[in-house]
């Protein structure tokens, strides 16, 4: 067997070039499930013909489909800003993967700020959004992407603060750490708080990624995909169609790793300890990424004034008091 | 509470009194003939008399009765005006209806057919502006104090009155060329069927 | 009843607390997990009915070019063109007899809007429906379909469907079962179709028909059970008279007599054998007596055995029983407001009868969110 | 169509404008944003010309126009055959229904008995085609505030009752069933259980949509107090149907001057009490249960008998004038026909519900959000080939 010795920097790109092959593969199995399961829901069977059982190619096509496409660049558009846009977008989602711990040790870079790291380049994405809206010189394009933008930020907030109260319970901010902390599962241990604060990045996660019911800048019956309107082609997809279910399979991931215990198994007990921790990751991903598609397409959109009041309003202060409580139970707690 | 026709007929005599030239009983319908410039006034008693109690506006639209065969009357040239008794002119026709006591009635308001004018109904029933309007590029009606009087359904340059029966749709020859051997219409003109 | 919608009305306004977003997630899940029938198209075809407008086709030895249909058709969209031919005289010394013969025949698809008036003016039955409606184009220039064509499509032309029951197919006595014997008078078998238009000229006789699998709908039948078969009604096995595929020839007879008494004379009468409630519906009925009439609740549940007893599928039993327990609450209120006054209390409006209407059966007005009783 | 906007142009180029800027007091420009001809949310070729400051709409201007067929001019150049087919294609969610105004004008004109087997049949299709409308309403109300679910549970359950009724006329959306004097022609076997199935299966199901929508809170966020239609307004543009009974309007003709049988079945006629879009869609949504129960009991007392009355073999209307009115789905349809005897009408004005339905439009528009205006025009149920005739 040939010894490969690596230095530090190469086993770092080597980790790199993996990610870069996950994510997109990922996004693509992502885009399939996503046509299933709302087909499914619906009553209905979803792609059923593209690349033999059951359409299994289906995103593939659509995504050779998108490539093959004419790359419009509008005249009055501002060039520069309109094609570096979805870049803006689409490379935070792929950072996210760096600090998220599939198992004990496969992970491309254990920070000890990996959380804070986390939400840092989880809110770039919102200024992408906004490049593309405003450089596409369209009058839709350019209200979605205010309204996007006006969303991401009343939202991030609540993300910030369920992350913080996990920080608190677990006493690290390093992922491998939180994970570690997690012998019962946080959104079981501390019995009522821990839900709470599950919900609470739920909801926040669902208006970041603006998945319906907060999917106000991207309303079909009004602006017509937001300020993506006016993108074709490759830009479109990475932009937007891989942005999208990336984003959402990382926000599983985190929610995972945050509240359901990322690698470690789902309850303490012996003999579960058989099963590799990267199946354990795979199913509690697959059952969040499941769980944020069902609530998908079970709801109605939210008027833009009333998501914001929502936020300020009802999740904000939520949290708050959730910071509260989790400082009491971090202190006087068991 | 059913106010029958025939009572309702009565109430309506009694209510409007002179102001309405002829009353009378069609299918179960009262059948009123208004002069215009008692039109508005009609309508305003027939909506606010407790008794009648016509507040459901139905439509306002108009009949080019030029061309109608009235008994005795041969066949006439479309948009000749008037027959001997003056009843071949255009006429604008209101039908109000009464939802608490479930009563219709038809308002007649017979015009000059040379230039048809008539006193809006837009004050007393704000939703016949649409109507109004339809009528006037159709019939050719000017609608007097109208707050938009500007073409409903047509573009503004379509020059003529589409509804008038002088307003010929072009033939079916003359959009196609008869696909058989005899085109029935000219058999029908030359005495045929 | 109106009360109660205002009521749910008002309840439906209430803000809930999440339940809702919850129930509605329910659903979706509920969905997920039942399986569902879809038709995958090309493979597997929908059984349309022989009714199905989809192509028109032309049998040319019965169209003697009398132009009927050109001139009656509202988009102007079928072309003939013919000449005149002399025959000669079929008996030596008979004059030459003039033929007009079919040169050009065409419908252009393009234009037309399958309104069928074609079909139903011609009067020699020279063109018919056919169901086929596979036959788009890329030029539609290629959409008009000439003489030739429009014969091909005659073998797709079905037989007429057979009609129910109670149709008045001329000919035949209509099947209004008198009051004594419920013996179904002779039933046509299915083999001659007994269309309402004269005999002689619609069979078709589509010599290169395919067979028509059995009837359209006995086909559409199975179908639909397949279908259906998720669903927590009992699909009923129907089989029309005539083509037996399963099932004893006598249990088919009984079915049909089952199936005549939808009249409601006889549903009057078979409802209430005992107390001459309703004499033959004489235009003045005397107002039966109180005491032997009837109460709503036991007519509904004999006519509801008594119907499923005789085979008929359960929806059209169930609503036969409903329909009986509607007349027999009528027929108790004019009884008591026919009633001395003293006796009986001041007559309800006939429209709310005393016995609260029990809500059931699956057509009782959901109430909020629980589901229906035989859901 | 003229596009008139008196405030946008005064206040642009006026001195008006200078001196607001000048005192330093924050003009918003007003926006001119068209919805339409092209878009998503409305039901077909509808220009709305919204005058729009900030995200409040000033002042909405519907334009129609874009499918008018002259329907007035074209049907006194056809006979009543050829019309019956041409009518069913103005409401074309409720294709049976538009038939029936003029089978039944024509019949009291020529005073035809109908048998009452026709009579039973009309109301059963009528009903199922309503049944069919007010799917399709729901289906795209939701799919307006972005539940894109109760699509595809609709056109499931739809595509059972379009099937019992292809069995029976041939069509799925046009059916030119109705003749005056009676249908075309008789129904097969096996129509009747096939189609109490069907309607069954819609009212087992309706549960389902309530919980999916009526229960729904982000729903009735979006759908409680907004655009609301009072009484007296309504009652001045001529609203009726669904609409009009959102906002407690006590009108329907089946129950008022009851046609055809409708006064042999007892049914219900649900109506709002606030009239904004919520009411609206529950009304229609519970007519559904009403037409089923109809639907049921028509089938079930089916009588035998012919299914046409005594009628010459070319329609010929006696000179006369009737306006007759039927429940369309959407509201009161109603045939003023003038005959003059012959086998062409000599004039006939068609008063569609949903023309004075959208009359109503920018009186409810007024200082509304953008995006609630998608909500009101998703609850304004209308029909653009109604609108336009």
């Amino acid at each position: 067997m040939i010894e490969i010795t690596l230095t530090a920097w190469q086993m770092l790109v080597v980790k790199l070039l993996i990610i870069l092959i996950i994510v997109p593969v990922g996004a693509l199995v992502g885009g399939y499930v996503l046509h299933k399961e709302m087909a499914h829901m619906q009553h209905r069977l979803g792609p059923m013909y593209a690349g033999g059982w059951h359409g299994w190619a289906q995103t593939l096509a659509d995504g050779i489909k998108f490539a093959y496409k004419e790359d419009i660049i509008p005249a009055s558009a501002d060039k520069r800003v309109f094609s570096l846009a979805p870049a803006v977008i689409f490379v935070p989602v792929l950072l996210l993967y760096l600090v998220i711990p599939i198992d004990r040790n496969l992970i491309v870079e254990d920070l000890d700020v990996g959380l804070f790291f986390l939400l840092a380049i989880g809110s770039v994405g919102s200024i992408g959004v906004l490049m593309a809206g405003w450089s596409s010189a369209n009058k839709y394009a350019l209200i979605g992407a205010l309204r996007s933008a006006g969303q991401l930020i009343a939202y991030e907030l609540p993300i910030v603060f369920s992350a913080a109260a996990i920080a608190m319970l677990a006493g690290t901010l390093s992922l491998v750490g939180i994970v570690e902390a997690q012998d019962w599962p946080f959104i079981l241990w501390p019995p009522g708080l821990g839900l709470a604060l599950f919900l609470l990045f739920l909801v926040g996660a669902m208006a970041e990624m603006a998945l319906p019911p907060f999917d106000m800048p991207v309303a079909e019956s009004e602006l017509i995909t937001g300020p993506f309107t006016e993108y074709t082609g490759m830009r479109f997809i990475f932009g937007f169609f891989f942005a999208e279910t990336a984003h959402m399979i990382a926000f599983a991931a985190i929610g995972t790793t945050l509240f359901l215990g990322g690698y470690k198994p789902i309850v303490p007990w012996g003999p579960l300890d058989v099963i590799p921790g990267v199946l354990w990751f795979f199913v509690k991903t697959s059952f969040m990424v499941f769980l944020l598609l069902w609530i998908r397409f079970s709801f109605p959109r939210l008027r833009e004034d009333q998501l914001q009041k929502f936020a300020w309003k009802v999740l904000i202060p939520l949290s708050l008091v959730l910071i509260l409580v989790t400082g009491a139970w971090v202190l006087y707690g068991p | 509470m059913r106010l029958e026709a025939a009572d309702a007929l009565d109430r309506v005599k009694g209510a409007l009194g002179d102001r309405v030239t002829d009353a009378s009983l069609n299918h179960g319908q009262v059948d009123l003939t208004v002069e215009p410039d008692r039109f508005v006034e009609v309508v305003t008693i027939l909506r606010d008399d407790i008794a009648l109690g016509c507040r459901f506006f139905t439509f306002l639209s108009a009949v080019d009765r030029s061309t109608y065969k009235f008994d005795g009357d041969e066949h006439r040239e479309a948009g000749s005006a008037g027959s001997q008794n003056g009843k071949g002119g255009i006429e604008v026709l209101v039908h109000l209806y009464s939802p608490d006591m479930i009563w219709h009635v038809n308002l007649h308001v017979p015009l000059d057919f040379e230039s048809p004018v008539c006193p809006s109904i837009t004050g007393v029933f704000k939703g016949a502006e649409w109507h109004e309007r339809e009528a006037a590029e159709m019939f050719g009606i000017h609608f007097t104090d109208h707050p938009n009087l500007t073409t409903l359904y047509l573009s503004e340059d379509f020059e003529g009155h589409p509804m008038l029966k002088s307003f010929k749709l072009p033939a079916r020859s003359y959009v196609k060329a008869w696909p058989g051997a005899k085109d029935p219409d000219e058999a029908a003109a030359a005495g045929g069927r | 009843m109106a009360l109660d919608i205002d009521q749910r009305l008002e309840k439906a306004r209430r803000p809930g607390f999440g339940i809702g977003l919850l129930k509605g997630m329910a659903v979706l899940l509920k969905h997920f997990v039942k399986r569902n029938d879809v038709i995958q198209y090309p493979e597997v075809k929908q059984d349309l009915s022989p009714r199905t407008r989809g192509v028109i086709a032309l049998k040319e030895e019965n169209c003697t070019v009398c132009m009927l249909c050109a001139r009656e058709c509202p988009d102007w969209c079928i072309y003939i063109d013919s000449h005149k031919e002399t025959l000669p005289a079929k008996r030596e010394g008979g004059r030459p007899r003039k033929r007009n013969v079919l040169d050009r025949f065409a419908i252009d698809y393009a234009l037309c809007m399958y309104c069928g008036i074609c079909v139903e003016v011609c009067p020699y039955d020279a063109l018919f429906w056919s169901r086929e409606f596979e036959y788009a184009e890329y030029d539609i220039r290629q959409l008009t379909h000439e003489k030739e064509k429009l014969s091909d499509w005659m073998s797709t032309v079905l037989p007429p469907i057979e009609l129910e029951d109670g149709a008045d197919i001329p000919g035949q006595p209509t099947k209004a079962v008198t009051a004594e014997s419920a013996t179904p008078s002779v039933e046509t078998t299915a083999a001659s179709p007994a269309a309402s238009a004269p005999d002689t000229a619609t069979s078709p006789a589509p010599e290169t028909a395919k067979p028509a699998p059995g009837l359209a709908e006995e086909v559409k039948e199975q179908q639909m059970d397949s279908a259906a078969k998720p669903e927590a009604e009992p699909e009923v096995k129907r089989d029309p008279e005539g083509t037996v595929e399963e099932g004893t020839q006598a249990e088919v007879e009984a079915k049909t007599e089952a199936e005549t008494p939808s009249t409601p004379e006889s549903t009057a009468v078979t409802q209430t054998p005992s107390t001459p409630a309703e004499p033959a519906p004489a235009p003045t009925r005397p107002a039966p007596k109180l005491e032997d009439l009837e109460p709503a609740e036991d007519a509904y549940g004999r006519v509801l055995d008594e119907q499923t007893k005789a085979g008929s599928s359960p929806q059209v039993a169930e609503a036969r029983a409903k329909v009986a327990r509607v007349k027999a609450e009528r027929a108790l209120t004019q009884a008591r407001a026919a009633a001395p006054t003293d006796t009986a209390p001041t007559p309800e409006p006939s429209g709310t009868p005393e016995a609260t209407e029990p809500e059931q059966g699956s057509v009782a007005p959901p109430d909020e969110g629980t589901k229906g009783p035989n859901d | 169509m003229t596009i008139k906007d008196p405030e946008l142009q005064n206040l642009q180029d006026s001195s008006a404008f200078a001196t607001e800027v000048s005192e330093g007091r924050l003009v918003t420009e007003q926006m001119l944003l068209n919805v339409g001809p092209q878009h998503p949310a409305t039901h077909g070729v509808f220009r709305l010309l919204a005058t729009i400051d900030g995200e409040r709409i000033v002042r909405a201007e519907p334009i129609v126009g874009y499918m008018h067929r002259g329907y007035e001019k074209l049907v006194e150049q056809r006979d009543y055959r050829q019309i019956t087919n041409l009518i069913s294609r103005m409401d074309w969610l409720s294709g049976i229904n538009n038939e029936l105004p003029l089978a039944l004008a024509l019949e009291e004109l020529m005073e035809i008995e109908v048998p009452p087997r026709a009579q039973y049949l009309r109301v059963a299709l009528a009903e199922m085609n309503r049944i069919l409308n007010h799917l399709m309403f729901f289906q795209s109300f939701s799919a307006e505030l972005g539940a894109i679910t109760p699509t595809f549970y609709a056109f499931r359950e739809r595509e059972d009752i379009q099937y019992a009724m292809e069995t029976v006329t041939g069509g799925r959306m046009h059916f030119g069933f109705f003749r005056p004097g009676g249908l075309k022609e008789d129904v097969p076997r096996g129509f009747t259980a096939m189609a109490l199935a069907a309607v069954r299966k819609v009212i087992k199901r309706l549960p389902d949509y309530e919980d999916l929508l009526t229960g729904n809170e982000i729903f009735k966020q979006r759908t409680i107090d907004i655009g609301v239609l009072d009484k007296e307004v309504a009652y001045s543009y001529g609203v009726s149907g669904p609409i009009g009974r959102g906002s407690s309007i006590d009108m329907d003709v089946r129950r008022d001057e009851p046609y055809l049988v409708y006064d042999e079945f007892d049914f219900d006629v649900c109506r709002g009490t606030h009239g904004d879009c919520f009411d609206r869609f529950w009304v229609l949504l519970h007519e559904v249960i009403e037409s089923a129960k109809i639907v049921e009991q028509a089938l079930a007392g089916l009588p035998p008998g012919p299914i046409m009355g005594k009628v010459p073999r070319v329609v010929e209307a006696p000179k006369g004038e009737v306006y007759i009115r039927t429940e369309n789905p959407l509201g009161e349809l109603g045939l003023y026909l003038v005959s003059d005897g012959g086998k062409r009408p000599y004039r006939i004005k068609i008063r569609t519900p949903s023309f004075s339905n959208v009359s109503a439009l920018p009186h409810v528009l007024e200082n509304t959000l953008v995006a609630d205006m998608i909500a009101i025009l998703g609850s304004f149920f209308f029909v653009l080939g109604d609108v336009d005739r």
